[in-house]
């Protein structure tokens, strides 16, 4: 493997776990920037999505559709797995955040942080405590650039992730929803006064977020091959480091802001020890933080007011 | 309104059963219904439930409207105890507990107390201070590793070794403290995780140093020294502290020195400038006190308090393991303070039991503990935000020091 | 037999006299992480010894034997909790606990109470090293295992240069730096790489792609099963031709599960397993009792180590420490993962062999102290 | 002799000339206002002078320091104090405690002393307790002692507020609207109060739109208009300043409502 084929291979590598993180990054963001709140949950509610696409796949794969109808196939494991993440998204969202719309930060975070216990021990407790394989339907095979491989999975995945991302940024900034979306973050009560229904909004963040993370779970466990109860919590911390470095509340900043994070983990563990990555990361962030707090393309806080 | 909520209760059903349905009935390829079916019918039964109480109170509500609630009536007739018998009586309660139980209750009742007093040094941070910490558990690591590297390294006594433990935390708690100073709540959160996820990495990939994912194993127990007058001379003979009742008793005098050293610090000049920061930063350095060296302070005590429980950790288990300080214990010592009512020291010290010695209890529903664990978080804080026993300031009774105003008074004498 | 029976008959006939009639019971404690990510493998311990009590049937002198679980949760502060819990609740004897970083704490007060403890599980050599003589150890130790690993690398395979990855926990760590020591100790393998990849982590590629520019002979991956599965399958779409070796903890039916083609081909060190009668009767009862489709591998050593405690309380007729520990020393005992003979310090004389997964199957392959095929 | 003199003082947001080369100064004893139409950049002036952001250009001294570069704190420490526009208190502590956070700057027991609750810190306390009880009753908030800052109604609250602003023993106080929300009685008992204050020696700065108020016990007034000086003056020069009324009346004959 010489030099060109062993950085690109890398550099491939990077932009596949990277365009994951941003996809999760994007609900910690999205529900940043409408309620500012750190949804713990996320990473739940992203292996969730990864849960129903195993059950949804394994039942079409016994069925005979993945050979006789590939892409229906895969269009309705994505599906069914955003629309029910989409679901439980809204079910959380009115459960634990919503009473708390008023209260101090703190209740909650705390909330967030139990209802993510919930979750994850709710799955563990219906799913498994052993991780569940997925039916590999790309195969293993692989394409082969300048040296560099990348499977068939691998160049959907980006590609789906890419659309979603595009298709996001369209709805925010094209649609009377996103519109409403993005009056609500900035601010709510004059939101209000312009006749946004908030709830409405709140919940349809509670959608798309979920839903994007859902996608993401899809995707892990379409490349890496196997679901388990804890591998949200992982998942979480990167994504949302990446979504605070990009600048929470950014959705630019959440698709840069992964694809940084899985730059330097890949980079890192590539070319120097690999004991130390996660550490890498995390003193990137708060170097980050410290340097810019607002983030990389977040909006500067502005001047305080008395 | 009857029928609006029993439109409200279908689309719950509905909902509970698009949720509960595919995750509950797939556990392999097969569709096995009976469990998600069930569980289903357990909710939507609480549901009804809730529907029929609503139902049958909303006759009476107007009635019940003014009465008070039963927490408060509670907290009236405790509060009537004076407060002298309720210290005393739990003291006596906790001097006498080892006596009364099995081993395996006091290890229950000495980890109960490590927790709590990790709860009390994390009040000051996130309590008073009101800086969201998310990484905690790294000042209790910095204690456990101290302790345990002195002591096989040097032989360094419990007691020598727990105030270096103490100025390495609060080192650490500097250290963290200072890049966090300018940033606000949610960044803290995740700079702190990274932080306590940092320190916990070190320890485990610092091989030469702390054995790395081995552990470290053999620390001598905390010692006792009593005079000796044996062969005619006088020497001081070393008594080790190794069973669990004479562990019991020094994490009891532990925690009990750290609740009157959090007391003390609440009630001091400290105390009010850290929750003046809580309530307003920009009024408490308006108001002439030093935001940043009391945040940094208030990381710095509560990094000290942790290295205490940490070194006593160690102590006792004789072993130290970079897996023991993982986000889900700093998650759950934020709990104990957030559950047991922010700022409060008694809640602290309740939460931290139920937290702890609750869950023990329910050991034999293992894996059903901690889905109850999170559920119970949520719905409290939806419920009673402000925790069991929620902080309330202290009162001055004013013949105590009565400033004897005379007329011309003008409000400021220097 | 029937002059046991009249004596046990006797005996409790005597005890009925004298007013303490109560059922005489036999209290195995197990410790394993019921909670947590190892929950799969503690419960596989926990049925193991279920099992075990099922298939022995009764002991003679008790009345019955009981299981008591206790949940490890795979941390020191919980397991010490839960050894004082057994200790209390009257444990006779206990086996566990599976993680080391939870045997090792979880040791002291079950050494203090001088109760008899097997583990099925952890492998870290420090814990037969401090002179616990109550202490046994079912699976060969993390040196042992190594070192088969070290004469399948030189002998077999005749790899030159090894990359390592582990995971940086105990016992993954500790497996990867005694391959490490007796590679440098013969200096017939070399070391090109060691590499550490996160627990719980999913993406592997990094590393993965590190290796394959190096190119080794072989690679030696000491994870854990889930990782080990995910693993297996980067390898795969990476295109990595070295030959891949790995320990017993993925030699589980999920890592055929998971890994599915892309797990064909990889050796694994795990011990001789004797296709007898009695290991498939084993096999037929834990899936039946348990209605599981497999059997996880930890609950092989937990089923025998509680066979042997309980056939070694039949012959010496009770429970005693020091009896006990003598008993268990001095006979060899059979069990479904071989042979059980223990050394002075409690390690059992058992090697590892290499296994091969072969049409979605583990398939035994080569016998590092004979050094032929199997 | 002037205790805070601003020289040239300017300061930028952005694109936005908040206050533009200012030059100001506050003769000790005096009771001095600044008013001028809304977003005129008066509490800005506050803000430069307290730290709350420095200057972008200009320096503003006090007693012959500069005070620019310095953290809010420390100015206070100075002998400067102020209230807030929209109350700032804090809330969940009590009235006494709040106004015993004010002594913070003026007391020095540290948290060693708090730990083993050593005599210097016990004097120190019962000190603090005494002066701030001294401090209540001069503002006639000693019955509300132990209740919480939050529930006291909000004319109280304003008091509570000068109250802790006083405790750390100011030389000038600075006071941002104080008389806003008032009804014309609160208003009054507020003009006595600070006339009373300026009696024991206290120099007064005052930002208010409550005319009367400014007219009845300022000393010198200076006038405001898009962060420039306009005018300044006696109350009765600047009652009949031209561009004073243009400024006012301008703005509010521009204003559409």
């Amino acid at each position: 493997m010489d030099l060109t084929a062993l950085l690109l291979q890398q550099m491939v590598n990077a932009i596949f776990l990277g365009s994951i993180y941003a996809l999760i990054a994007l609900g910690y963001t999205m529900v940043y920037g409408i309620i500012e709140l750190i949804n713990f949950a996320h990473g739940e509610l992203f292996t969730a999505g990864a849960f129903i696409g195993v059950i949804v796949l394994s039942a079409l794969q016994q069925a005979g559709w993945v050979e006789s109808h590939f892409v229906l196939t895969l269009i309705i494991v994505f599906g069914l797995a955003m629309a029910y993440v989409a679901v439980l998204g809204v079910a959380v969202e009115h459960v634990a955040y919503k009473p708390l719309r008023n209260s101090s930060r703190l209740s909650a975070l705390l909330s967030a942080l139990g209802m993510s216990i919930f979750l994850s021990n709710g799955m563990m407790l219906s799913q498994g405590v052993s991780d569940r394989a997925y039916p590999q339907v790309f195969g293993l095979q692989a394409i082969e650039i300048l040296g560099a491989r990348i499977t068939k999975g691998q160049i959907f995945i980006i590609l789906l992730a890419i659309a979603l991302m595009v298709a996001l940024q369209l709805f925010v900034h094209r649609t009377r929803l996103g519109k409403a979306m993005r009056a609500t973050a900035q601010n709510r009560t004059m939101a209000r006064m312009l006749g946004i229904d908030i709830d409405q909004t709140i919940r349809i963040t509670f959608m798309i977020g979920p839903a994007l993370g859902a996608a993401a779970g899809v995707m892990v466990g379409l490349f890496y091959g196997a679901v388990r109860f804890d591998m949200g919590f992982i998942f979480m911390i990167k994504a949302f480091a990446a979504a605070i470095l990009g600048g929470i509340g950014s959705i630019p900043g959440a698709m840069l802001g992964g694809l940084i994070i899985g730059v330097i983990e890949v980079g890192w563990a590539a070319f120097l020890p690999s004991a130390w990555k996660d550490v890498t990361t995390f003193t990137v962030l708060i170097l980050v933080l410290y340097l810019k707090p607002s983030g990389l393309l977040g909006e500067s806080v502005s001047e305080v007011r008395v | 309104m009857v029928r609006q909520e029993l439109q409200k209760l279908a689309v719950y059903a509905f909902f509970l059963a698009i949720l509960l349905i595919p995750m509950l009935g797939f556990r392999s390829a097969s569709f096995e219904p009976d469990r998600a079916l069930k569980i289903w019918g357990v909710f939507v039964g609480i549901l009804i439930l809730n529907f029929i109480v609503k139902a049958v109170r909303g006759g009476r509500a107007a009635v019940e409207a003014h009465k008070e609630p039963w927490t408060e009536r509670t907290r009236e007739r405790i509060s009537r105890i004076p407060r002298l018998y309720t210290i005393g009586g739990l003291a006596l309660l906790a001097a006498v507990y080892p006596l009364m139980a099995n081993n395996y209750m006091i290890d229950v009742g000495i980890t109960c107390l490590i927790y709590v007093s990790l709860g009390l040094g994390l009040n000051i941070v996130v309590g008073l201070c009101g800086l969201l910490d998310l990484g905690y558990i790294a000042f209790y690591a910095v204690g456990a590793y101290t302790y345990s590297l002195l002591n096989l390294t040097f032989g360094v006594s419990f007691w020598a070794a727990l105030p270096m433990g103490v100025v390495l935390g609060m080192v650490c708690g500097c250290i963290i403290g200072y890049p966090t100073l300018k940033m606000r709540g949610d960044y803290l959160a995740i700079v702190t995780l990274g932080f306590g996820e940092i320190v916990r990495l070190v320890l485990n990939n610092w091989d030469s140093l702390t054995a790395g994912p081995n552990g470290l194993f053999g620390m001598k127990r905390p010692t006792l020294y009593y005079p000796s007058f044996a062969d005619g001379g006088f020497s001081w003979v070393a008594y080790y502290l190794k069973s669990l009742p004479a562990l019991y008793y020094l994490i009891l005098i532990i925690v009990v020195l750290t609740i009157v050293g959090v007391r003390r610090l609440d009630n001091s000049r400290i105390g009010r400038a850290w929750i003046a920061i809580r309530e307003d930063e920009t009024a408490a350095e308006l108001s002439g006190v030093p935001t940043t060296w009391n945040k940094l302070l208030a990381y710095a005590l509560g990094a000290a308090f942790a290295s205490v429980a940490g070194a006593f950790f160690a102590a006792k288990l004789s072993y130290t393991n970079p897996n023991f300080f993982l986000f889900m214990e700093s998650c759950i010592v934020l709990c104990i303070v957030v559950l047991g009512g922010v700022g409060s020291i008694p809640g602290i010290v309740v939460a931290g039991f139920v937290l702890i010695a609750v869950p023990e209890i329910f050991r034999g529903l293992e894996n059903y503990r901690m889905l109850a664990f999170g559920a119970i978080m949520t719905i409290m804080m939806v419920v009673k935000p402000e925790g069991l026993i929620p902080a309330s300031r202290r009162k001055r009774e004013l013949h105590a020091t009565d400033p004897h105003p005379h007329e011309e008074s003008d409000g400021r004498d220097r | 037999m029937k002059k046991a029976a009249i004596i046990g008959l006797c005996l409790v006939l005597m005890w009925g006299t004298t007013g303490m009639a109560m059922a005489k019971t036999l209290n195995l404690g197990t410790l394993s992480p019921l909670t947590g990510p190892y929950a799969q493998d503690g419960t596989d311990i926990k049925q193991g010894v279920q099992t075990a009590v099922e298939v022995f049937g009764p002991v003679e002198g008790f009345d019955k034997v009981e299981v008591m679980p206790g949940d490890s949760a795979c941390d020191g502060g919980k397991a010490t909790m839960a050894a004082n819990k057994l200790i209390n609740s009257g444990a006779n004897v206990v086996i566990g606990a599976y993680c080391s970083s939870a045997t090792e704490p979880a040791q002291i007060p079950l050494m203090e109470a001088k109760i008899v403890m097997i583990t099925p599980a952890s492998t870290n050599e420090r814990l037969t090293q401090k002179g616990y003589k109550y202490f046994f150890r079912m699976p060969p130790r993390d040196d042992v295992q190594a070192w088969s690993t070290v004469q399948f690398l030189e002998k077999k395979l005749q790899a030159k240069t090894v990359a390592l990855i582990d995971d940086k926990q105990t016992y993954t760590a500790g497996l990867a730096a005694n391959i490490k020591r007796f590679a440098e100790e013969n200096n017939l393998v070399k070391i090109a790489a060691h590499e550490h990849i996160t627990p719980g982590d999913s993406d592997f590629t990094a590393v993965l792609t590190k290796i394959k520019s190096i190119n080794p002979d072989a690679v030696y991956m000491s994870v854990y099963q889930p990782e080990g599965s995910k693993m297996i399958q980067q390898v795969r779409k990476l295109g990595l031709t070295s030959a891949f070796i790995t320990e017993d903890a993925v030699y589980h039916p999920k890592f055929l599960e998971v890994g599915g083609p892309a797990a064909e081909g990889v050796y694994l060190t795990f011990a001789k397993a004797p296709d007898t009668p009695e290991r498939q009767e084993f096999e037929k009862t834990y899936k039946e009792m348990w209605k599981v489709d497999s059997v996880g591998s930890y609950a092989y050593y937990a089923y025998d180590a509680a066979m042997m405690v309980l056939a070694a309380i039949k012959k010496c007729g009770t429970f005693d420490a020091d009896t006990l520990e003598k008993t268990l020393r001095e006979n060899t005992w059979q069990g479904v993962t071989g042979e059980i003979k223990f050394d002075d310090k409690g390690d059992r004389k058992l090697a590892h062999i290499v296994w091969i997964v072969k049409d979605n199957k583990f398939v035994s392959y080569w016998d590092p102290l004979t050094g032929k095929d199997l | 002799m002037a205790e805070l003199v601003l020289q040239n003082v300017s300061k930028r947001f952005g694109g936005l000339l908040a206050v533009n080369k200012l030059d100001l100064e506050v003769p000790a004893g005096r009771i001095l206002s600044l008013i001028g139409p809304n977003g005129a950049g008066k509490t800005t002036v506050f803000n430069m002078i307290t730290g709350v952001y420095p200057p972008s250009s200009g320096t503003i001294r006090y007693k012959g320091h500069q005070l620019n570069h310095l953290r809010s704190n420390r100015i206070i420490a100075q002998g400067i104090a102020r209230t807030f526009q929209n109350i700032r208190l804090f809330k969940s502590m009590t009235v006494l405690e709040n106004v015993q956070v004010g002594l913070h700057c003026r007391t020095k027991s540290g948290a060693v002393r708090a730990l083993l609750k050593t005599p210097f810190e016990n004097r120190e306390e019962t000190e603090i307790i005494a002066k701030s009880l001294k401090l209540l009753e001069f503002m006639g908030l000693i019955e509300h002692r132990n209740d919480y800052a939050s529930n006291l109604p909000y004319g109280e609250q304003r008091r509570l507020e000068i109250a802790r602003a006083l405790a750390t023993q100011p030389d000038i106080l600075l006071l941002d609207e104080p008389a806003a929300g008032m009804n014309p009685r609160e208003t009054a008992d507020l003009m006595d109060l600070i006339l009373k204050l300026r009696d024991t020696g206290l120099t007064i700065f005052l930002v208010e739109h409550d005319m009367k108020l400014v007219m009845g016990i300022s000393e010198i007034v200076t006038v405001l208009d898009y962060g420039q000086k306009i005018a300044e003056g006696t109350p009765r020069e600047i009652q009949q300043n031209e561009k004073v009324i243009e400024a006012y009346l301008g703005t509010a004959a521009k204003a559409p409502n």
